[in-house]
């Protein structure tokens, strides 16, 4: 159904501080009245509720990982689409171990992550590249991202895996190993801004307001523009050196061509089969999901993957292509 | 004419059937909202009917995990009632000592009673990272947050009743010859018993409070851990079942002790 | 040597006195009634006299003894209320006068037994055995206080204080109680100090009727004076008293 | 012979100085192990220097933000305590309504109190993700929380406090013609209004943890979202003041309540 | 037709019956007291004529209206405590017997006027203008009594319920009110019921004394049957008591 006024929810993460400094510097405003309608922008602190919030239906879109993505909207049944893809992670999640060690040393061991998340899908790979599972850990206990760096700090803990800025901030202690990073798979762990399929449809001005505004800072970024990336540091609670150490190990596409490249690449595909795989493995692929290819993912050009009856997540390319070809 | 609405007592079946009503109406008023939300999306995870609802309930109580081969409902349940035990004990065991000391000694109030009011006041869930390197992550963490959540209170309903004992009591045994010991031990611990008890279940509610939230930031099972993983997916249907539970849970608890103090306790029934 | 002396007594509470120049000897065995107006200070004797409270001036000595600091086994007392251990059995109200002085507050093995017989018989006498499983609650106001009564003696004590003791009780059980705190009197012999809000009661059951009041009265601040013993009654010969003027009451005050 | 405890006095200075000895205690173990902790490592962050703990103090309280120029610690102590208000007494209104009713009238208490009762067990944080879509995110969801979490206590003790009222009082004014209505208002609820301040201090406590707890989740500003906030990074220093601060708010609440208790309700005082 | 007509009523609590067969014709203007054991149904049948409870059967009536079914403006109260508002002063105790009578339980402009100034004349009649503005906690027990009388008595009630009114009062402060009663009652001529322990006090002031007890007795279940009235004694020459016997009491039970 048309509507004009939007909502669209963000949290704090590297790859996300844009939406942040959107909304501040009014460019957001800007490209929602070329296009006449209004865009809110709303920062929520508790990533999870904000991906439940857009899935009930309170927000129009939302910034969330691909695996995210696939098990709470679309695996509850919301068709939604991934409008940008702005990044992907490039070291800023970790396998941390305390003292020196391998991968292999983790085995007999309990890691703190936060159960479910990206954490728990890049210590699924990292375990699977040395011929482990997660059965030969001792445990897997589940720790709230606030408290990840108290947590770190107790003897009881001996391995943890997190993404930055507590990454960096846990790299400092004496003592502690990277084992693992996500630049050792990358352009797995995608950070996307998805949207409603079917508001998406109904509005395209939307999608274009989002993406138009999106790459403009894009550009300023990739410009190096001081006050932006000011701007963005301090919003995520640290400086611009330290804001620049994270983005180092992002993959920013700050260029709408890169990204629509991204999404054309074979390997997306094989990376969502991985995914779903290792959400059905844990069970919360949906309720009821008979197999890993319960929820269909399209592709652009029309490919799938999973069940071709029941898409539920689409990449979409034509609203980046438009910003590539300077048509917004 | 016309009783006045506060003369007019309803009969007993008919008091049943108004005690219903709010039940039914809660129940309609779900199942109403649940269907509109999926005439619009068939797989909202939001608002699942009554019957999905049902049948995850069959689901969990019955089926193992498949990892561990256990039913991780009776697993996180015993994990729960456990911390929660062992709080509310070690909790109740303080209360009882610091509450009579600093009911009955003069100078154990003087000395105490500030700090501990000044105590009940600190919000515990601030104080999180603080307990993580003093108790560790396990479950000596999580225990302790509810003993540290719930102690301050109960000692000071504990305290305050304690000195509200009537003093000719006090004045009585030491006329019989106890000694300040035995007055505490054989005069005012024995009534303020079924008070603790009272007290105990006025706390049982923060105690749940604290458990949720502690086992929400670091825990392997548990009830909160379940609720605040199953999040991760919106999976409703199992936060829904698990609350009922919770809620279930925390009306047996409060039926135990009522019993017990009116097992433990007659003499402090008949009096009232 | 008289067996309660009391020299010179004074208390007051901060700056406002209650008692005054307070005198009095009484023998062993005698049985002194108190008698005087709502407020006046008559359990405020009893609080001294029982050592809860140290007077502001003057001395209490029973027997001879150095005054009291704290209520001890010398002294055995019955308030109007709240006399007895309501979360104890009849017969473990009765036990408690031996078990409590223990270190523990509890006996054990032979002395334990004894305590039991001795307290089944106790109750026998007082009429009580028959609920000596239950507990105070469920007996009735006139039972209550018979057991409190009986539990006070069952220690023993030098003097025995009762503050209002039948005051909640309705007139008929008050005749009953009289009858029996006049029995065991005759058994004991006990020297005892008992509050009465009823005169003839004091009359009938007391050897002296002691009447405190306030003798100087200042009409502009009631509360400047405190009470003294202003009548001191022989009641002996079957209750009619021998009166004999201690301090002219009422006196106003020349400034 | 020294007297038993249970008799013996502090004098008012030794009272104060007593006082004094568990705060003091509690300081100096806090620097002794702060000490410890930076002997090991001087950048530790999880107990900081009490020097430093005054310092974060100072820059908190007169430092405006640089993004937004204004003070950050005056903003989350205002967002706060506006939501920590508007969800009390939404909640204290509520009780105030069906307490009376469940209180005087047998028909609404056999209608309500079982549904009542059974809402008071009910675990409010397993519930946020459904408040959060009832009432969106923005303040609404956060004086909800508090007030849901903290309503049925209310209720219940005050519908208890209202059935205590003695049974004369209520005869004696039908006797001079009161209606239903009058009974409430006039006897009932004047009589009732000291102990709602009572039970509001009673329930500050869990509405603290509500605040804290729904802030952490969806919130710019205020007092649980900064320590949530802070908490990701072990800012230790800032985590302290806060809690400080937040003590003696609660504090400064509690004892504002008890002082209009006194002043509104003199009679109240004076019967005890 | 007499003013208050009791016709052969009953009341039992469950299956335990406490009142039977009481069949009563009062005047109007008469003086009714009432004693009897602790337990015995005074209060029950006080709460009876005061409708705030039904009877099992049989019925009450007041000067010929129909039994009504809770209390109104007709029946005034009096209990031993509770019986004026602690949160209003004592003026606006008095005030409230017109004011809660209205929609919102208040008054409001020239109405509200008069109802001070009648109120303060009133409290000038009985002794408390001078505390008109303090709250009843402050005052002493006599004078809230004294208060809850002239509050019931400010209604106009037809008939007046006293239940043991002085029982908490010292015996002093007792005679005063038994003087206040008497010259109240005298201005006004009302019917009055008074429930009291103190037999003196019922036969002092009343026109009539009933003593209520249990008629019929089983010695193996003494509470199988309710009391009723076996004694209407006619007080009214100065206190003698003209005896007659209305029912034999504590007959045994014949099987
Ligand atoms: N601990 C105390 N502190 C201050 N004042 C007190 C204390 N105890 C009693 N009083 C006051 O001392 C006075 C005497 O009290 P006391 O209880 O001795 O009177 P009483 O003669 O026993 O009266 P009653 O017959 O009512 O029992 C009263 O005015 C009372 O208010
Ligand atoms: N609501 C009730 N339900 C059941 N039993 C009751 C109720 N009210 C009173 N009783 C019982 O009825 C009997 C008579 O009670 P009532 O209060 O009328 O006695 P009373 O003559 O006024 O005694 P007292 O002189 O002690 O005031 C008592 O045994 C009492 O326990
Ligand atoms: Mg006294
Ligand atoms: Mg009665």
């Amino acid at each position: 159904q048309e509507k004009t006024d939007f909502r669209i929810a963000w949290s704090i993460y590297v790859g996300w501080m844009p939406w942040g400094y959107l909304e501040e510097s009014g460019i957001m405003d800007k490209w929602a009245e070329k296009y006449g309608i209004t865009v809110e922008i709303v920062q929520i602190n508790d990533y999870v509720e904000s991906i439940n919030q857009y899935t009930a239906g309170a927000f129009d879109g939302v910034s969330a990982t691909n695996m995210d993505t696939l098990s709470i909207p679309a695996g509850g049944g919301v068709d939604t689409t991934a409008l940008i893809i702005g990044d992907y992670s490039d070291g800023n999640d970790a396998v941390i171990l305390k003292g020196e060690g391998t991968l292999e040393d983790l085995a007999g061991k309990p890691v703190n992550l936060v159960e479910l998340s990206v954490s728990h899908y890049l210590l699924a790979r990292a375990l699977d590249s040395v011929g482990l599972a997660e059965r030969d850990l001792a445990s897997v206990i589940n720790t709230s991202d606030a408290d990840m760096i108290a947590a770190y700090a107790t003897p009881d803990v001996e391995a943890v895996v997190t993404w930055n800025p507590l990454v960096a901030e846990i790299l400092e202690q004496p003592g502690a190993t990277k084992l693992f990073d996500s630049s050792d798979i990358p352009g797995e762990i995608i950070d996307l801004l998805v949207v409603n399929t079917d508001t998406l449809e109904a509005n395209p001005d939307f999608g274009k307001a989002l993406v138009g505004a999106w790459y403009e800072v894009m550009g300023l970024m990739a410009a190096n523009d001081e006050a932006a990336l000011t701007a963005m540091a301090e919003a995520s609670g640290t400086d611009l050196a330290g804001y620049k150490a994270q983005l180092a190990s992002t993959a920013m596409f700050y260029e709408p061509g890169a990204a629509v490249n991204f999404a054309e690449d074979e390997a997306l595909k094989e990376t969502m089969v991985n995914v779903a795989e290792f959400l059905f493995d844990k069970g919360i692929l949906g309720e009821g999901a008979p197999s890993a290819d319960f929820v269909g993912v399209q592709y652009p050009h029309g490919a799938t993957t999973g069940d071709a009856n029941n898409v539920k997540f689409r990449f979409n390319t034509e609203y980046m292509l438009m910003a590539a070809d300077g048509g917004l | 004419m016309a009783l006045r609405w506060i003369n007019r007592r309803p009969s007993r079946p008919l008091s049943v059937f108004l005690a219903l009503i709010p039940f039914v109406l809660v129940i309609t008023a779900y199942t109403l909202a649940s269907d509109a939300r999926r005439a619009v999306n068939p797989a909202d995870k939001l608002l699942p009917a009554p019957a999905q609802i049902a049948a995850t309930a069959d689901r969990l109580l019955t089926e193992p995990d498949r990892r561990s081969g256990r039913i991780l409902f009776w697993v996180d349940t015993a994990a729960s009632l456990q911390r929660i035990a062992m709080g509310v004990v070690i909790a109740a065991a303080l209360a009882l000592g610091f509450g009579l000391l600093i009911g009955l000694a003069p100078t154990a109030q003087a000395a105490l009673a500030p700090f501990v009011a000044t105590l009940s006041l600190v919000p515990p869930l601030a104080l999180l990272p603080i307990l993580f390197i003093v108790f560790g992550l396990g479950e000596v963490s999580k225990v302790a947050l509810i003993a540290i959540g719930i102690t301050p209170f109960l000692i000071r309903d504990l305290a305050a009743r304690t000195a509200e004992l009537p003093r000719e009591q006090i004045v009585k045994a030491q006329t019989l010859g106890a000694s300040s010991f035995v007055v505490g031990l054989r005069v005012a611990l024995p009534q303020i018993m079924p008070r603790l008890i009272g007290a105990v279940r006025l706390a049982l509610g923060p105690a749940w409070l604290f458990l949720i939230a502690s086992e929400a930031i670091a825990s392997e099972n548990g009830l909160g851990y379940r609720i605040f993983l199953v999040r991760r997916f919106l999976a409703m249907d199992v936060i829904l079942v698990y609350v009922i539970w919770i809620t279930l849970l925390a009306f047996l608890l409060d039926l135990l002790l009522r019993q017990l103090s009116r097992r433990l306790y007659p003499w402090a029934e008949a009096g009232l | 040597m008289s067996f309660v002396t009391v020299q010179n007594l004074f208390q007051s509470y901060g700056t406002r006195p209650i008692l005054e120049r307070i005198n009095l000897t009484v023998e062993e065995g005698e049985f002194v009634s108190i008698v005087g107006a709502s407020g006046c200070g008559k359990s405020t004797f009893l609080r001294l006299l029982l050592a809860q409270e140290q007077p502001s001036r003057g001395a209490i000595s029973i027997d001879g003894a150095p005054p009291a600091q704290e209520p001890d086994r010398d002294r055995g007392v019955v308030f109007q209320r709240y006399s007895v251990f309501p979360h104890m059995t009849v017969r473990d109200n009765i036990i408690a006068a031996t078990a409590l002085n223990r270190p523990f507050g509890a006996l054990w093995g032979a002395a334990r037994l004894k305590a039991r017989a001795e307290a089944l018989e106790v109750l026998d006498r007082i009429g009580l055995a028959h609920v000596a499983g239950q507990y105070p609650a469920s007996l009735s106001g006139g039972m209550q206080q018979r057991l409190a009564i009986a539990q006070a003696l069952a220690a023993k004590p030098k003097i025995l204080l009762l503050d209002e003791p039948f005051g909640a009780l309705d007139p008929g059980t008050r005749l009953t109680m009289h009858d029996f705190l006049c029995e065991l009197r005759d058994e004991t012999n006990m020297t005892i100090f008992m509050v009465t809000h009823d005169l003839p009661e004091g009359f009938k059951l007391g050897d002296r009727v002691l009447v405190f009041d306030k003798p100087r009265w200042d009409p502009t601040d009631p509360e400047a004076y405190g009470a003294t013993i202003t009548y001191d009654f022989d009641a002996r010969d079957g209750g009619i008293p021998y009166q004999r003027l201690v301090e002219e009451t009422h006196v106003p005050l020349t400034l």
